[in-house]
């Protein structure tokens, strides 16, 4: 286990209380604004102290309010990637860079200044001071600060949400990597995108209170937490594998129940995770005929949920896995949907979330 | 300017000696004190805050009664430090910097402490989950911040040592050559008839030497400050 | 060897001549530290390494005395003073006439309860009866030449000062003297301390301020010297 | 003309030279991570001053520094929501939002405290004060702080970066109301789905030059500015009107040159915006057969651009529309296209990017 | 306690009658003083900076002396005042206010100085995008803001405001009921062999009213930057 966090505090006005544990792996914490996710995460790295609380990383206590013990921040050694960048406006880029590396314990590892530099495309600012830097540079400066404080333990609060999306997929692939070599990460987001593609573990968040916590693809298979996602962003994962790639150009993929062509190439044999926007699943007793390319998966309906307009979620179970419709409660009546019931999904579009599962530690 | 008695040139000297260690030797204490009274949660503390304060509020010619009381050669203090350390003040220019020192003692503090005050404690929070101790923090963090709050009150202290009297004369006498400072020249030249226009040029070359170091140090506080804010 | 010689602000010219004198004459040097009497004192009772004392007042040589501060039977009366009215413009004026004259202008003093020119100078209103009426217009200052300067720049018309201070400032003008009955003799007491570090150079410099020499010094700055016993 | 920027500014290092025009409605600007994006906005709202630059706000001249003009920012009446929220620490959450009130002028019209507050879903955050907030409730703040200064524009610095998806898609038609009634509005963003849904015209800057401005129909479907988007972002618009709902829950849209289906459901008769991510759209010589269902459009090859990966994008002209496709180098090839090339488009998905069309002031 | 002779009461409410005007009537002026020196960017600034320095500087008597040829009746801004307001400084308790004012007003000015250059310039100018006018912007954001400071400012002016001797005896003289003030009593108490005791006891009451006042106001101003950190 490498996190265990669980913490009871009042605000006066706003209640928190949370707890919840994290394997290895990219952690996701994901909530509506103020929901409590930085204030999860200052009490991680020790910059809130609890009404109640605990803290475990990697079989050590960082708090235990009970126990009347608290190790000070500098002690926690778990790098933090502010909300607010707070880079420190007297020093310039490259102290403010290096400024953890000599608090660091002399065997602890890390990426090198010049792959961190390279990889957040700072080199050129390495001189300036934080005060003539944009909203993005300073984003990318001060995730090179946590990460060359070397770490063991990487706390992220929403650290791409001042990027655009070609810089942000340069990054990702970086964050992947550092998980890859074993740095457990928390990572707060409101993207789905993002949690989708990152998360081994996801936790939500709702008003101070867990709503959920478990294996990302569960979670996010849940139709009563579709909302919270978001209409447009709501959709479940499915673990593939590469068959090959078509002549079109589409590539074929073996998923527990059935194939499915997506557009982005991979390489044979290789393991996926695709994912499936809630709207892109039309639902279908029969299945469908005329339609023999497109991707239609058969399962059997687990959970409906419906909310208090017109929507229905619709959990679709496919073997070990499970994925996600949006309907109409019209629909969902008119087509006579209920637990048990076998139907058919149409996915009318599929995006690949993760597509290095197969080198992933797990 | 140039027909500086040797007396003068003394006193001058004294001056800038005086001053110059009462601040050098003040300033760490200052900082200490300014951190635990802006950062400080004790309920005793309006004490410590009161007593620092008070040289401020004492007529300096009460403060210089107390420090001669205290720290004369008979004085408790005095007679205690002489034995221990062999370190007198009385009537020695060593008593004139610590009445110098007494005296700016408020002025460095509070200015310290406003600027310790404005710093914004989520920077510090950083440099700790960067694996800052306390210390580190005061040292790569705080003090940085703090600078020209530093700055301004060593250069509060320093003008004030260099027109410090009331205190000085009472506590070290007006000894010439060895506690005569400019003031107490000032101070001296005025009781003589006609002694104004003396008095006078020893009060344009106080003023000259230390406005030189107020608007050098302003000068090093502008340019801290700039590099803080980033340019 | 050198002197420390602790001295009533009051006599600074004075005092750095004769000094100036008994250098060249002697070899020996003394420092001179100028104060308020009262201040010097207080430092003396707090071990201030002075070898002479030279007090405006009898008071302060007094205190120090009952302290045991002095060398047995070296104190002295070394001079006398006179007590002048003095004003910022031109003519005699009686004291008695002050009440008119200062309407609601100021007559400066020193400080009347410490300064000693200020105590003598409220003694001789109050033997002349004048006290009551001109106390509330008395502008008291720490200092005598602080008073004369007050007068000097016109700021008040009228102040009481020793003869030696009207004498050296030309901006004022002596307007009456008063009498010698009307206010307890002014002296200036000298001492040899008990502790002296160089007693030996402190007597010589003592019977030097005896000496004709010194005399004629401080009669020119219109002290009077009283012979020694 | 709403507004008319031109500026030239020389930070020593990074150098901005930009001009662009800005009709009424929305205008977004675009652009990575350092671009200049601030620079521009703080220009427009005299909080930077230019080496040399000129700011016309509907026909009133902000700034003309060969003129040696320059409004002061008080007197430019623009509202500005900054990047980093920038509340006043000192007043609570109330004062904070009416600060500007009191200095708008007497007929000045804008959305009432009441209706703000509701829309941003800050009505139990008013008796606190910033320090106690969460990044979102503050970027919600700043919004309400600039809008209720009833200001005759609005400059918007990523105002949503900091919100999840569920309160994102609350606040959106609630700037698009503001659009609607009037106000102008420059919004800096990195969201192409913002961008598409919002935009009335579109400012593309890179290193501080103007890359493209225009109406975004027209920028998004340029295959040359594609890369900026991000590859899984870049896609064009296409405009439609709704035909009807189909028995099966699809929505029919007339496009200029076939029919699509959604699944969103709208009314018939309606105009809409769809956006068709280049990343689904598969191109065919030959219309393909037993699709039926599908959703394809014939055009004309119009441009081609290759980057340095083996990516291509191509644009494909429809009547006065355009849509983008990202293909590989080698199926361009392969397929033989070439400007003036007739094809088909396959879409794969479509989403429907803005949906009141037909409302709209144009 | 108690024994407070009629005069010693009135020297008493005189200082703070004398303290509390020269801290009012110098705020306004050394806040806007604190704004120029923080915020502008004339050359001839720094002759301001030293004017301001100059009473921290020099022995008070100096100061004293120069006020008297200045604001005297027969000074050329004295007799101006006197003509063109009827406002007369010479020996009244206006004059000891104004004396007290100059003395503070080097440590007032720093203080909110201080302050003013740690507001954060972005707040300012996010009030200027709300049609703040540079006024209105002082008023309600930067003034707040360095409330903290104005009030330490306040607090020293005031503290050496009851301290201050030197510069006021020379100036307006002792004229008791009218311009003596406690230190002035205390100093002639010091004057008197045997007056020791007088003194501490008019020094007592002199340091428990200031320091009532630094700790009231030390108060508030932790309330205040509560309030601005905000909770
Ligand atoms: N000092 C405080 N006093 C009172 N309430 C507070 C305080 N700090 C935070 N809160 C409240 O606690 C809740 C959780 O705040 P937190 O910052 O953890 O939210 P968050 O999930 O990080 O939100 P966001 O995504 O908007 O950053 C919010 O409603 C916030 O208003
Ligand atoms: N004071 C300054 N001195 C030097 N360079 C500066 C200064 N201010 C900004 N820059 C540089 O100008 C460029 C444009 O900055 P700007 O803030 O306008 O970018 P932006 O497009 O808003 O970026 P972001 O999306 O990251 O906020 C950046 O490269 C930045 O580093
Ligand atoms: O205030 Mo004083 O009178 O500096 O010594
Ligand atoms: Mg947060
Ligand atoms: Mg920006």
């Amino acid at each position: 286990m490498m996190l265990e966090v669980s913490l009871r505090h009042d605000f006066g006005g706003f209640a928190l209380d949370a707890a919840f544990t994290a394997p290895a792996g990219v952690t996701a914490l994901f909530g509506a604004s103020g929901s409590g996710k930085t204030t999860v995460v200052n009490t991680v790295a020790g910059l809130m102290r609890p009404d109640a609380g605990r803290v475990v990383a990697q079989g050590e206590v960082l708090l235990d309010t009970t126990a009347g013990i608290s190790l000070p921040p500098n002690r926690r050694r778990i790098g933090y990637v502010f909300q607010d960048a707070r880079l420190f406006p007297h020093l310039d880029v490259r102290a403010n860079l290096v400024f953890g590396a000599r608090f660091a314990p002399r065997g602890a590892s890390g990426p090198d200044f010049g792959r961190v530099v390279e990889m957040l495309g700072i080199g050129a600012l390495l001189e300036r001071r934080p005060g003539a830097l944009s909203g993005g540079e300073k984003a990318r400066v001060a995730i090179g600060r946590a990460l060359l404080s070397k770490p063991r333990l990487l706390l992220m609060d929403e650290p791409l949400a001042a990027l655009d999306a070609p810089r942000r997929a340069e990054i990702l692939p970086f964050v992947e990597r550092l998980r890859d070599a074993g740095l457990p990460i928390l990572y707060v987001s409101h993207s789905v995108a993002e949690v989708a593609r990152l998360a081994d573990t996801l936790v939500v968040l709702g008003e101070g209170r867990i709503l959920a916590s478990g294996r990302a693809e569960d979670v996010l298979a849940d139709p009563a937490l579709a909302a919270q996602f978001g209409a447009q962003e709501a959709g479940a994962l499915l673990r593939a594998r590469v068959l090959g790639t078509d002549a079109d150009g589409l590539t074929r993929l073996q998923t527990a129940t059935g194939t499915v062509w997506v557009s982005q190439s991979a390489p044979a044999g290789s393991e996926l995770r695709i994912r499936i926007h809630a709207s892109d699943v039309i639902l279908a007793r029969e299945a469908p005929q005329g339609l023999s390319a497109l991707n239609i998966l058969p399962g059997t309906v687990e959970k409906i949920e419906t909310d208090s307009g017109q929507r229905a979620w619709v959990q679709l179970r496919m073997g070990e896995e499970a994925i996600l419709a949006r309907l109409t409660q019209r629909s969902v009546s008119a087509l006579g949907l209920a637990p048990g019931v076998a139907c058919h999904a149409i996915l009318k579009s599929v995006a690949v979330a993760r597509d290095d599962l197969a080198q992933t530690h797990k | 300017m140039t027909g500086l008695t040797p007396e003068e040139a003394t006193a001058l000297t004294l001056s800038l000696r005086v001053a110059g260690v009462a601040v050098l030797v003040s300033l760490p204490v200052g900082l200490a004190v300014a951190m635990v009274l802006a950062r400080g949660r004790w309920p005793g503390l309006w004490l410590l805050n009161a007593l620092v304060h008070l040289p401020l509020i004492l007529p300096p010619v009460v403060t210089g009664y107390f420090l001669l009381l205290a720290f004369g050669r008979k004085g408790p203090v005095g007679a205690f430090l002489e034995q221990a350390f062999g370190l007198v003040f009385a009537f020695r220019w060593t008593g004139a910097a610590l009445a110098a020192a007494v005296m700016g003692f408020p002025l460095m503090v509070r200015a310290m402490r406003l600027a310790i005050e404005a710093v914004d404690p989520k920077l510090e929070e950083a440099a700790s989950t960067l694996g800052a101790s306390r210390l580190a923090v005061f040292r790569s963090v705080t003090l940085p911040l703090i600078l020209p709050g530093v700055i301004a009150g060593a250069v509060l202290a320093f003008a004030k040592a260099m027109g410090e009297f009331g205190a000085t004369i009472t506590f070290v006498s007006n000894i010439p050559g060895q506690t005569q400072t400019l003031p107490s020249a000032i101070y001296t030249a005025l009781q003589v008839p006609g002694g104004d226009t003396t008095a006078g040029r020893l009060a344009l070359i106080s003023v000259i030497v230390a406005v030189s170091a107020v608007l050098l140090s302003e000068f090093i506080a502008r340019r801290v400050a700039a590099r803080i804010r980033g340019a | 060897d050198e002197v420390l010689v602790f001295a009533a602000a009051s006599m600074q010219t004075a005092l750095d001549e004769i000094a100036q004198e008994w250098h060249a004459e002697t070899g020996h040097s003394a420092t001179l530290a100028y104060g308020g009497s009262a201040k010097l004192a207080q430092q003396i009772a707090a071990g201030a390494p002075a070898d002479l004392y030279i007090s405006a007042s009898t008071q302060w040589m007094d205190s120090l005395e009952a302290a045991g501060a002095l060398a047995e039977g070296s104190r002295r009366d070394l001079l006398g003073n006179r007590l002048v009215l003095i004003a910022s413009t031109p003519g005699p004026i009686t004291p008695e006439a002050l009440p008119d004259r200062l309407g609601t202008e100021h007559l400066a003093m020193g400080l009347v309860e410490a300064v000693p020119a200020g105590q003598y100078g409220k003694a001789a209103l109050e033997h002349l009866g004048l006290w009551q009426t001109l106390a509330p217009r008395v502008a008291q200052t720490d200092n005598v030449r602080a008073a004369l300067a007050l007068v000097a720049t016109g700021e008040a018309p009228f102040g009481i000062v020793y003869a030696t201070d009207a004498a050296a400032e030309l901006r004022v003008h002596v307007a009456a003297e008063f009498p010698s009955d009307s206010h307890p003799p002014i002296v200036y007491p000298v001492a040899r301390m008990r502790d002296a570090p160089n007693a030996d150079a402190a007597d010589a410099f003592l019977a030097f301020l005896g000496s004709a020499q010194a005399s004629g010094i401080f009669t020119a700055q219109g002290f009077t010297v009283i012979a020694a016993p």
